[in-house]
C-alpha cells in the first residue's frame, strides 16, 4: 500500500483509536495521578527510631520543662513535661514552636562570622573559631595594654543569676571593665523593692496557687508574666469545676481589656501609670475600715504610724499619708476608677482569706516603677499577706555556690575604679544595678563613643529597648561590636564579629528561679540534638575567650568547660541538702508539706545528684511551712518597712553632697521628705506639650508573640489576628470614641507621632481600649531575621519617649505622648 | 481563499474580514491560555479564591454558561420528542451553543480543581451522594451526546459531504437523533437539577439550604426550570446577534416566536415557584437557623437589591414582556426581555454561589470580600472568546441555518 | 434534634472550657507542629493560611470599661450527623468513621474541588493554595513522619490527631489490650493547652470526663440548631459567650440560670462581676 | 464506580445511580455502534442510502 496522505491520516487515526483499546492510556492516567501524590518537591519526612528527651526551655526566664520528641537524630516536636514542677503539662506557644528556631536556617548564624557588608545589612562571611578568638582577644588585649579596659562593655540579656551570666560578669571584672549592663526587666524592680521594704535578696515569690484572691496590678498573667507554663496552669486550676464554687477570684488592674483583664473575674481600668495610686486607694479603704492585719502591722512592720525620730522630728507614717491623700474620691480623680469600685475592691481584697496583690507590667521583660511596686507590696503587708500561705513568701536565696573569689590584675583593678557609664549604683541611682538607657545616652551624648568594644550576649537591645531608637544610634557609634547571638537579630546585624551561641536545644544551660515562683528552682537544660552548625555554647566561649585574652584574665576561669562551671555552682545545692531532683505530679511543689513529710531526695553524693539533674533537669525545694519571723526582714529596722529607711538615707546622703533640690531633681523625685520614702503616686513629668500630643501611647505584650531577644517562631504568626497584623502593617488598638474624634475608621492607615518619631499603623477599633490611649503591640517591626519575621508591622519601642522612674532611674516606657495623623 | 469550504448558495464575508473578526476572540483565548498555564503551573494561588471563597468567579461562569446552554437539550427535546417541526430551523445553532457552553464549562472546571490530573477520581472513586458527582457524570455524558449531535452538522460541510462514508454516517446519525435527544434530555435534566441540588443540600449554609423531595432539594427543580426558561432565550439572543453581525435574517420569526412563547410560560411558572421558594425559605429555614432574611445582607456589597433584581427586574418583568404577544413580537422588547431573563438566571446562580459563601454562618465570624484576579477573568473571558470563535466558524463553514438561503436569495 | 450516630463503638469528642481558655494560641501552634501544617511568609492572610485549629476572638461588644474579649478555639467539629462535607465530597476523599466518630481526609485522593469547604459552616477545611514547604531553609527537618505532608491543590483539615489514636492502639495491642484507657489517646491541642481547657475522650463511654461535662447546662456547641451534631463542645459560665455559639432570633436565647460566685444568689447574670 | 472498584457498595442507591448511568451510556454506545454499522452497510451497498 502506498503512503498517501489519506492513508497516513487513516493510519494515525486508526493508531490513536487502537491505542485506546490497549491498557496504555489507563496505565498512563493512573501513573500521572500517582505522580501527583508523590511530587518530588513534597517532603517525605524520614522515619526512624522514636525517642523523647526531657529538657528545660530557656526561651524566657520562665524555664518550663519540655519533652522533645525525636526521630533518630531529628527533633520533631516539643511538648510540655508532666514531670516538671513549673508547668505540669503545658507550655506557651513560643516554646511550642521552638523547633523552628532550631531548624529555620535563615534565622541563624551557621558559624563564626565577620561582617562583610554595611552595618545592619546582615552580610557576613564565615571564619574559623580560631580566627574569631584571635580578633576579639587581640582587640581586648590591645585595649587593656593601652590601659583602657573600661572601653570594653557588655550587654547581657541572660537572666540574672544564671551561670552564663555570672561568667560574663566575671569576665568583665577580670578584664577590668565596670561597664556591664543588662536590659531592664521586672525582676529589677522586684529586687529593688524587696531590698528596700524587706531587706531580702531572694526573687519575688508569689504564692499564687494557694491564694484565694489574686489582685494583679498590671501583671499580664495571661500575657506571659512569670513562668507562663506555671501561671496558665494555675489559671486552669482556678477555673476548675463549678463556677459558683470557685475558690479563687482573680482581679486584673489594667487599662486595656487584655486577655487577663477579660478572663479575670473582675477588671478595673485605671489610667496607665496610676496603678500605684489605686493600690494606695485600696489601702485607704482598708485602713479606714480597720480591715487591715493589725497584728502584722504592729509586730512586723515599721513606718505605718507616725513616729518621732531620735532628733525629735515627727515623721509621717504610711497610715497618715494614705488617709490624707488617697481617699477613694482623690484616687478616682487620678485613676479614673469609680470610687465605689475602689471601696468594693478593697473590701473584697481585705476580706479574702489569703489575698495576694501581684505587681507587674505586662510580661516580665520590661521594668516597672519602684513606687508602684511599693504601693502594691504595702497592700500585701496591710492584709498580712507576707510570709503567709497564698501571699508573698520570703524564701531563702537559692543555695548555689559562689564562684571562687576573682583576683584581678593591675590593669583590671585600675579599670574597675573608673565610673560606670550608666551611673548605676552612684548616689543618683543608689539601688540600681544597671541602667541601659543611661548607658545609651552616655554613648550618644559624647562626641566619641566611650565604648570601643561592645559584647552582646543573649540580647537584642536594638529591638527590645524602649528608648525611641537610642540604642541603635549608639551601636552606630561604637567602633567594634561582637555578638554572641545564635540568631540573625537586629543587634547582631550591626555587629562586626559573630561568635554564635548554640540554640537552647543544642546546649547545656541553667535557669535559676523562674520569675515569681514561690519556691527555689534550678533548671538544667541539656543538648537535645547535636549542634546543627559550627556554633558553640557561649558558656564555653567565655571561658575560652578569657584564656585567649591572657593568662591573668584566664586564671579567673579555672574550669575545663562550661559544664564544670555549672557543676561548681550546683555543688551548693547539694551542700544545702533537702532539694528534690524529680517531680511527682501528684505532689505539686506549691502544696505545703508538713515538716518531715513529702518526697525525700534520693541521691547520696553530688555526682549522683548531678547525674539525676542531668536526666531530670531540675533541683527544687517544695514550699514549706512559713518561716520564723525572727531575722526575716533584713531592713535597718528589722521589720517590713512601709517607709524605707534606705531611701531616706540615700536622699540625705545625696542632699548632703549636692543641694537637696538638685538631689531630688536628679533622682526624678517630686515628693519630698517622708513621702519620698513611702509608696506614693507621682504624676510622670509631661515630656511634651499635651495640646500638641493629646494622646498617650502604651506598648502592650501578647502571649503569642515573642517581644524579647528571641525571635517569634513563624508558627506564631498563625495565631495573630488580622486586626493585629495585616500583610506588613500592624494595628494600633484605639477606642472607637477616640478614633471618632480623629475621624478614623477600622483598618485606616494612620501615623502615630511622638516627640521622638513616628510609626505607620492601621487602626483597630477596640471597645476594650481606654479612650485617649493608643495601644501598640510589642514584637512586630523586625528589620532583621528572614521573610517570616522581617518587615511585619512596627516596633513601638522606636517612638517611646521614656522618662525616668523616681529613685530607680528605670525608663518610664508607659507614658509616651503621641498624636494620630491620618495618612 | 476558503471559498470551497463555504456552504452553497450563501454569501459570506471575505477571508480577510473573517480573519480580522477572529482577532479579538483569539486575543481573549490567548489571555485565557496564559491564565490557564499560570494556574496549572503555579497553582490556584494565582487566583483570589480562598478558603472562604472556595467557589468563585469560575463556578459562577460555569453555572451561568450551563444554564444558558440549556437551550440545546430543550430545543432538541421540543424538536425531536415533542415534534415541533418549526424548531428545526433553530436546532442546529442551539446545539452548537450548547456544545460551546458545556465544553467551555468543562475546560474551566478542569482548571478550577486543585488537582486536575486526578480529575477522573470523580468517576473512579465516585461518591454517589454528592450532587457534584451527579453533575460531573451527567455533564460528561451529555457532552458526548452534544458531540454526537454536533457531528452531523460538521459533516454537512461542503467538502466533508463529498466524502461518501462521512455523508452516510452523518445522515445515519441524524436519523436516530431522537434517541440521542431523549438521552440528552434525561442527562440534562439531572445535571441541571443537580447543579441546583449542589447548593440546596448545603444544609449547614442557611443561605443556600433548601428542603425538598427525596434527595433533591427544591433548588434541584428550580434550576431545571430556570435553565429551560432561559436557555431558549439565550439561543434567541445568539441568533439575533448573528443576524446583527451578518446583517441578514437567518431564522424565520415563527421559530423565534415559538421559542419565546415557550420561554414565557416556563419563566412565569419558574417565577411563581421561585417566589414560593423564597417565601418558604424566609419563613421556614431561615428562622429555624436563628437568622432573619435581613441578617444576610448587613455587610458588604451584596444587598437585598440583588434579590429584588433577580425576582422583579430580571424575572417578572421579562416574563410579562414575553407573555404579551405584542411584547415578544417587537424586536427591541424581545431582545430586552431575553437579556433580562438571562441576566436573572445568572444573578440567581451568583447569589447561590458567591453570596452563600460570603455570608458567615458562625455569629462571630466576619464577612469576607472577594475580587477576581486577571487570571480568573482571563479564563472566564476565554470561554466567551472560544464561543464566538467556534460559533462564527460554524456559521461560516456550515449550513447551520437551513432557511438562510430561502430568506436571503442571492441576487446576482 | 435528630440523633447522631450511636452505632459505632467509640465517639471521640472534646469539650473546650472557654472560662479556662486564655487565648494564648498554644493549641494552634501545637496543632501545626504536630500535623506538619505548612507555614508561609505571610500568614496574616487568614482566608488562605492553614490553621486546623483556629482561634476566633469574640467580644461582648460593651463599651469601655465593660468590654470583655474571649476566644473560641475551633478545630474541626467532626460533625456526628451527616457531616456537611462528607456527603458532598466527589471522590469519597473524606469519611466519617463510625467506629471512632472521626471525619477523615485522604489527601492523596482529594482532587481539590473545594465543595467541602463551601459546605462547611465552620470554616474548618483548608485548601493548599501553595506548595507548602520551603526547601532551602531546612525547615523540613522538623517534620514528623507520622503525618504525611500535603501537596498543593488538596484540602486538609483537623483529624483529631488520628495518628495519635493509631499510636495509642499500637501500644495497647503490644500490651495485649484491645481497649484504650481514658487519656491514652488525646489530641495534640488537648495535651498542649497550658490551662487544661480542653478535655478529650470517648463520648460513648459514660465513664469518660467528656461524657460528664457535656451534660452541664453551661455546655453548648457551635451552630447546634443547624443539626450537624458537632462532637466538639464548649463550656462557658458567661451568657454572652454561650449566646455567640449559635444564631438566635431576638428573644430566642434563654440564659442559663446559674449561681454566680460573686453574689450568693441565683441569677441569670454572666459569671463575672460588673463594675 | 464498577462493582469491582473500591467505592462500590452493594446498596440500592448505588444500583439506581449506576444503573441509570449505564443505561444512558448504553444508549449512547449502542446508538453509535448502530450508526456505524448502518453507515458501513450503506457504504458497501447492502442498504439503500436515504436522502432527506
Amino acid at each position: 500500500m502506498k503512503l498517501t496522505r489519506r492513508n497516513f491520516i487513516a493510519a494515525v487515526i486508526g493508531g490513536v483509536a487502537g491505542i485506546q483499546a490497549t491498557p496504555l492510556p489507563w496505565k498512563l492516567t493512573d501513573d500521572v495521578a500517582i505522580w501527583t501524590q508523590n511530587w518530588p518537591w513534597v517532603p517525605v519526612p524520614p522515619t526512624g527510631e522514636f525517642a523523647e528527651v526531657s529538657s528545660v526551655c530557656n526561651l524566657c526566664p520562665g524555664g518550663c520543662g519540655i519533652a522533645v520528641k525525636k526521630v533518630d537524630e531529628r527533633a520533631i516536636k516539643i511538648e510540655g513535661r508532666t514531670d516538671y514542677p513549673v508547668n505540669p503539662g503545658g507550655i506557651c506557644p513560643v516554646g511550642m514552636g521552638g523547633l523552628q528556631l532550631l531548624y529555620d536556617e535563615s534565622l541563624r548564624f551557621t558559624g563564626p562570622m565577620k561582617r562583610a557588608g554595611l552595618r545592619g545589612a546582615g552580610q557576613f562571611t564565615e571564619i574559623s573559631w580560631g580566627e574569631a578568638f584571635d580578633i576579639v582577644a587581640g582587640r581586648i588585649s590591645t585595649l587593656r595594654k593601652k590601659g583602657m579596659p573600661e572601653a570594653i562593655a557588655a550587654v547581657d540579656g541572660n537572666p540574672e543569676g544564671t551561670t552564663v551570666s555570672a561568667l560574663i560578669k566575671r569576665l568583665m571584672r577580670a578584664m577590668g571593665s565596670p561597664n556591664y549592663v543588662r536590659p531592664p526587666s521586672i525582676t529589677d524592680t522586684y529586687r529593688m523593692g524587696n531590698l528596700l521594704m524587706q531587706g531580702t535578696l531572694s526573687p519575688m515569690a508569689y504564692d499564687l496557687e494557694n491564694s484565694d484572691y489574686v489582685l494583679s496590678f498590671g501583671a499580664g498573667l495571661l500575657e506571659g508574666w512569670g513562668a507562663p507554663g506555671r501561671v496558665m496552669n494555675a489559671w486552669g486550676m482556678w477555673h476548675d469545676g463549678n463556677p459558683s464554687k470557685r475558690k479563687t477570684r482573680i482581679v486584673q488592674v489594667e487599662s486595656r481589656a487584655s486577655n487577663t483583664a477579660s478572663k479575670a473575674d473582675m477588671w478595673v481600668a485605671p489610667r496607665p501609670g496610676t496603678d500605684g495610686a489605686l493600690a494606695l486607694g485600696l489601702a485607704h479603704v482598708i485602713i479606714k475600715s480597720g480591715q487591715y492585719d493589725a497584728r502584722f502591722v504592729a509586730e512586723h512592720s515599721s513606718g505605718f504610724d507616725d513616729w518621732r525620730s531620735l532628733e525629735g522630728t515627727t515623721h509621717t507614717g504610711f497610715k497618715r499619708l494614705v488617709l490624707e491623700k488617697y481617699s477613694p474620691e482623690q484616687v478616682a480623680k487620678i485613676t479614673g476608677v469609680n470610687p465605689k469600685t475602689i471601696v468594693s475592691l478593697a473590701k473584697g481584697f481585705a476580706s479574702a482569706k489569703a489575698p495576694v496583690a501581684v505587681y507587674g507590667k505586662g510580661k516580665d521583660s520590661l521594668n516597672g516603677s519602684l513606687y508602684e511596686f511599693m504601693a502594691v507590696q504595702s497592700l500585701n503587708a496591710l492584709v498580712g499577706s507576707i510570709n503567709r500561705s497564698g501571699g508573698v513568701l520570703l524564701p531563702d536565696p537559692i543555695p548555689l555556690s559562689n564562684l571562687p573569689i576573682l583576683k584581678v590584675d593591675a590593669i583590671a583593678s585600675e579599670g574597675l575604679k573608673k565610673p560606670r557609664l550608666d551611673q548605676a549604683g552612684t548616689m543618683r541611682y543608689p539601688f540600681t544595678d544597671s541602667l541601659i538607657n543611661n548607658f545609651t545616652d552616655a554613648i550618644n551624648n559624647s562626641p566619641k563613643s566611650p565604648v570601643d568594644t561592645l559584647l552582646v550576649f543573649s540580647a537584642n537591645p536594638f529591638f527590645t529597648l524602649p528608648d525611641g531608637g537610642g540604642f541603635k544610634n549608639a551601636l552606630e557609634k561604637i567602633p567594634f561590636i561582637v555578638s554572641f547571638s545564635p540568631y540573625r537579630d537586629e543587634t547582631a546585624n550591626m555587629a562586626d564579629l559573630i561568635l554564635p551561641d548554640c540554640t537552647y536545644l543544642e546546649k547545656i544551660n541553667d535557669t535559676v528561679w523562674p520569675t515569681g515562683l514561690q519556691y527555689p528552682l534550678y533548671g538544667l537544660s541539656k543538648p537535645v540534638v547535636e549542634p546543627l552548625y559550627n556554633t558553640r555554647n557561649t558558656g564555653d566561649v567565655v571561658i575560652e575567650l578569657s584564656r585567649a585574652i591572657g593568662e591573668s584574665v584566664g586564671a579567673g576561669f579555672p574550669w575545663e568547660n562550661f559544664e564544670e562551671a555549672l557543676q561548681a555552682r550546683a555543688k551548693g545545692l547539694f551542700d544545702a541538702g533537702g532539694g528534690l531532683v524529680s517531680y511527682d505530679s501528684d505532689a505539686p511543689a506549691w502544696q505545703r508539706k508538713t515538716a518531715g513529710k513529702g518526697p525525700k531526695p534520693g541521691y547520696k553524693s553530688f555526682d549522683e545528684m548531678w547525674e539525676e539533674m542531668q536526666s531530670g533537669g531540675m533541683w527544687y525545694r517544695p514550699v514549706s511551712s512559713p518561716k520564723s519571723w525572727k531575722g526575716l526582714f533584713n531592713t535597718p529596722s528589722g521589720k517590713f518597712e512601709f517607709s524605707s529607711k534606705l531611701i531616706a538615707q540615700a536622699i540625705e546622703d545625696y542632699s548632703n553632697k549636692i543641694s537637696k533640690k538638685a538631689a531630688l531633681k536628679n533622682m526624678s523625685l517630686a515628693a519630698i521628705d517622708d513621702e519620698a520614702c513611702m509608696a506614693h503616686y507621682e504624676a510622670p513629668k509631661a515630656g511634651a506639650d499635651s495640646s500638641a500630643y493629646p494622646l498617650r501611647m502604651l506598648p502592650y505584650e501578647m502571649m503569642n508573640l515573642a517581644s524579647g531577644w528571641i525571635p517569634s517562631p513563624p508558627f506564631l504568626y498563625k495565631t495573630i489576628f488580622e486586626n493585629q497584623l495585616l500583610k506588613d502593617k500592624s494595628f494600633a488598638a484605639v477606642n472607637p470614641k477616640t478614633a471618632a474624634k480623629y475621624n478614623l475608621k477600622e483598618g485606616e492607615l494612620v501615623a502615630v507621632k511622638s516627640p521622638v518619631g513616628e510609626l505607620q499603623v492601621r487602626i483597630n477599633l477596640f471597645e476594650g481600649a481606654m479612650p485617649g490611649i493608643v495601644y501598640l503591640p510589642l514584637g512586630f517591626g523586625h528589620t532583621a531575621y528572614d521573610e517570616f519575621l522581617k518587615g511585619k508591622g512596627v516596633n513601638p519601642n522606636n517612638i517611646v519617649q521614656a522618662g525616668q522612674d523616681p529613685i530607680s532611674g528605670y525608663p518610664v516606657w508607659w507614658n509616651t505622648p503621641v498624636k494620630l495623623v491620618k495618612v | 481563499m476558503d471559498s470551497p469550504l463555504l456552504p452553497h448558495g450563501v454569501k459570506r464575508c471575505s477571508t480577510w474580514a473573517f480573519f480580522f473578526w477572529t482577532l479579538p476572540w483569539l486575543a481573549l483565548l490567548a489571555w485565557g491560555g496564559l491564565s490557564a498555564f499560570l494556574c496549572l503551573w503555579k497553582g490556584l494561588n494565582q487566583t483570589n479564591m480562598s478558603n472562604v471563597f472556595a467557589f468563585a468567579l469560575w463556578i459562577v461562569f460555569d453555572l451561568a454558561v450551563i444554564a444558558l446552554g440549556a437551550g440545546a437539550f430543550f430545543t432538541g427535546f421540543l424538536t425531536y420528542i415533542m415534534g415541533q417541526k418549526e424548531l428545526k430551523n433553530i436546532i442546529k445553532p442551539a446545539v452548537i451553543i450548547g456544545f460551546i457552553c458545556y465544553s467551555g464549562a468543562m475546560a474551566m472546571l478542569g482548571i478550577d480543581i486543585g488537582q486536575p490530573i486526578r480529575g477522573w477520581f470523580i468517576f473512579w472513586h465516585a461518591n454517589i451522594h454528592s450532587m457534584l458527582v451527579e453533575v460531573s457524570f451527567c455533564i460528561t455524558c451529555y457532552l458526548m451526546v452534544l458531540a454526537i449531535e454536533f457531528i452531523p452538522i460538521i459533516l454537512e460541510n461542503r467538502k466533508l459531504e463529498e466524502i461518501k462514508e462521512l455523508r452516510i454516517f452523518g445522515h445515519s446519525l441524524h436519523e436516530i437523533m431522537a434517541v440521542f435527544a431523549a438521552t440528552g434530555t434525561f442527562l440534562s435534566f439531572f445535571h441541571q437539577g443537580s447543579l441546583g441540588g449542589m447548593f440546596g443540600v448545603m444544609y449547614a449554609r442557611p443561605f443556600a439550604a433548601r428542603e425538598g423531595f427525596y434527595i433533591w432539594p427544591w433548588t434541584f427543580f428550580l434550576f431545571v426550570l430556570s435553565a429551560i426558561a432561559c436557555g431558549p432565550c439565550f439561543t434567541i439572543l445568539c441568533t439575533k446577534l448573528t443576524e446583527f453581525f451578518s446583517r441578514k435574517k437567518l431564522v424565520p420569526d415563527s421559530a423565534i416566536q415559538l421559542l419565546a412563547k415557550i420561554s414565557a410560560w416556563l419563566l412565569s411558572l419558574y417565577m411563581v415557584l421561585k417566589i414560593a421558594d423564597y417565601l418558604g425559605w424566609m419563613y421556614g429555614i431561615i428562622p429555624r437557623s436563628g437568622l432573619t432574611f435581613e441578617s444576610f445582607f448587613r455587610e458588604g456589597p451584596y444587598g437585598v437589591y440583588l434579590v429584588v433584581c433577580e425576582i422583579i427586574v430580571c424575572g417578572i418583568l421579562p416574563a410579562i414582556i414575553l407573555m404579551v404577544p405584542k411584547g415578544r413580537q417587537n424586536q427591541g422588547w424581545l431582545i430586552i426581555a431575553c437579556l433580562l431573563n438571562c441576566t436573572g438566571i445568572v444573578l440567581n446562580r451568583f447569589l447561590f454561589i458567591v453570596v452563600t459563601l460570603a455570608i458567615p454562618v458562625m455569629p462571630f465570624d466576619r464577612f469576607w470580600g472577594y475580587l477576581p484576579t486577571w487570571q480568573e477573568w482571563g479564563i472566564g473571558f476565554a470561554v466567551i472568546g472560544y464561543g464566538f470563535l467556534l460559533f462564527s466558524a460554524a456559521y461560516r463553514y456550515l449550513p447551520i441555518f437551513p432557511k438562510e438561503r430561502e430568506l436571503n436569495p442571492i441576487t446576482e | 434534634m435528630k440523633k447522631g450516630n450511636d452505632h459505632g463503638k467509640h465517639k471521640y469528642g472534646m469539650v473546650i472550657d472557654i472560662d479556662k481558655c486564655t487565648g494564648c494560641g498554644t493549641c494552634m501552634v501545637a496543632c501545626a507542629a504536630e500535623n506538619n501544617v505548612s507555614v508561609r511568609a505571610d500568614q496574616s492572610d487568614k482566608e488562605r493560611t492553614i490553621t486546623w485549629m483556629r482561634l476566633y476572638k469574640i467580644s461582648n461588644g460593651k463599651e469601655f470599661p465593660h468590654t470583655e474579649v474571649s476566644y473560641f478555639p475551633r478545630p474541626c467539629m467532626h460533625c456526628d450527623h451527616h457531616p456537611p462535607c462528607v456527603s458532598v465530597c466527589v471522590a469519597t476523599a473524606t469519611k466519617l468513621d463510625f467506629n471512632t466518630g472521626i471525619v477523615s481526609q485522604i489527601y492523596t485522593r482529594c482532587i481539590g474541588c473545594r465543595y467541602c469547604q463551601a459546605a462547611c459552616p465552620y470554616g474548618a477545611r483548608y485548601f493548599n493554595w501553595w506548595d507548602a514547604f520551603p526547601q532551602d531553609k531546612g525547615m523540613d527537618r522538623y517534620l514528623t513522619p507520622e503525618v504525611s505532608p500535603r501537596m498543593r491543590g488538596v484540602v486538609e483539615k483537623c483529624t483529631f490527631c488520628h495518628h495519635r489514636l493509631m499510636r495509642a492502639k499500637t501500644l495497647a495491642y503490644a500490651e495485649d489490650r484491645r481497649e484504650l484507657e481514658e487519656g491514652e489517646y488525646v489530641t495534640a491541642c488537648t495535651e498542649a493547652c497550658p490551662a487544661q481547657a480542653i478535655t478529650f475522650g470517648d463520648l460513648n463511654n459514660p465513664e469518660h470526663e467528656v461524657s460528664k461535662l457535656i451534660k452541664h447546662p453551661f455546655t453548648f456547641r457551635l451552630l447546634e440548631r443547624i443539626g450537624t451534631e458537632p462532637k466538639v463542645y464548649y463550656h462557658s459560665s458567661r451568657d454572652w459567650v454561650r449566646k455567640l455559639g449559635d444564631n438566635f432570633l431576638p428573644g430566642e436565647y434563654t440564659p442559663v440560670v446559674n449561681k454566680t460566685w460573686a453574689e450568693e444568689e441565683w441569677s441569670t447574670k454572666p459569671g463575672r462581676d460588673e463594675f | 464506580m464498577t462493582p469491582f472498584s473500591f467505592e462500590w457498595q452493594w446498596n440500592i442507591e448505588y444500583m439506581i445511580f449506576f444503573g441509570l448511568l449505564y443505561i444512558a451510556l448504553g444508549i449512547i454506545g449502542i446508538g453509535i455502534i448502530v450508526t456505524v454499522i448502518r453507515t458501513g452497510l450503506q457504504a458497501l451497498g447492502f442498504m439503500r442510502e436515504r436522502h432527506f
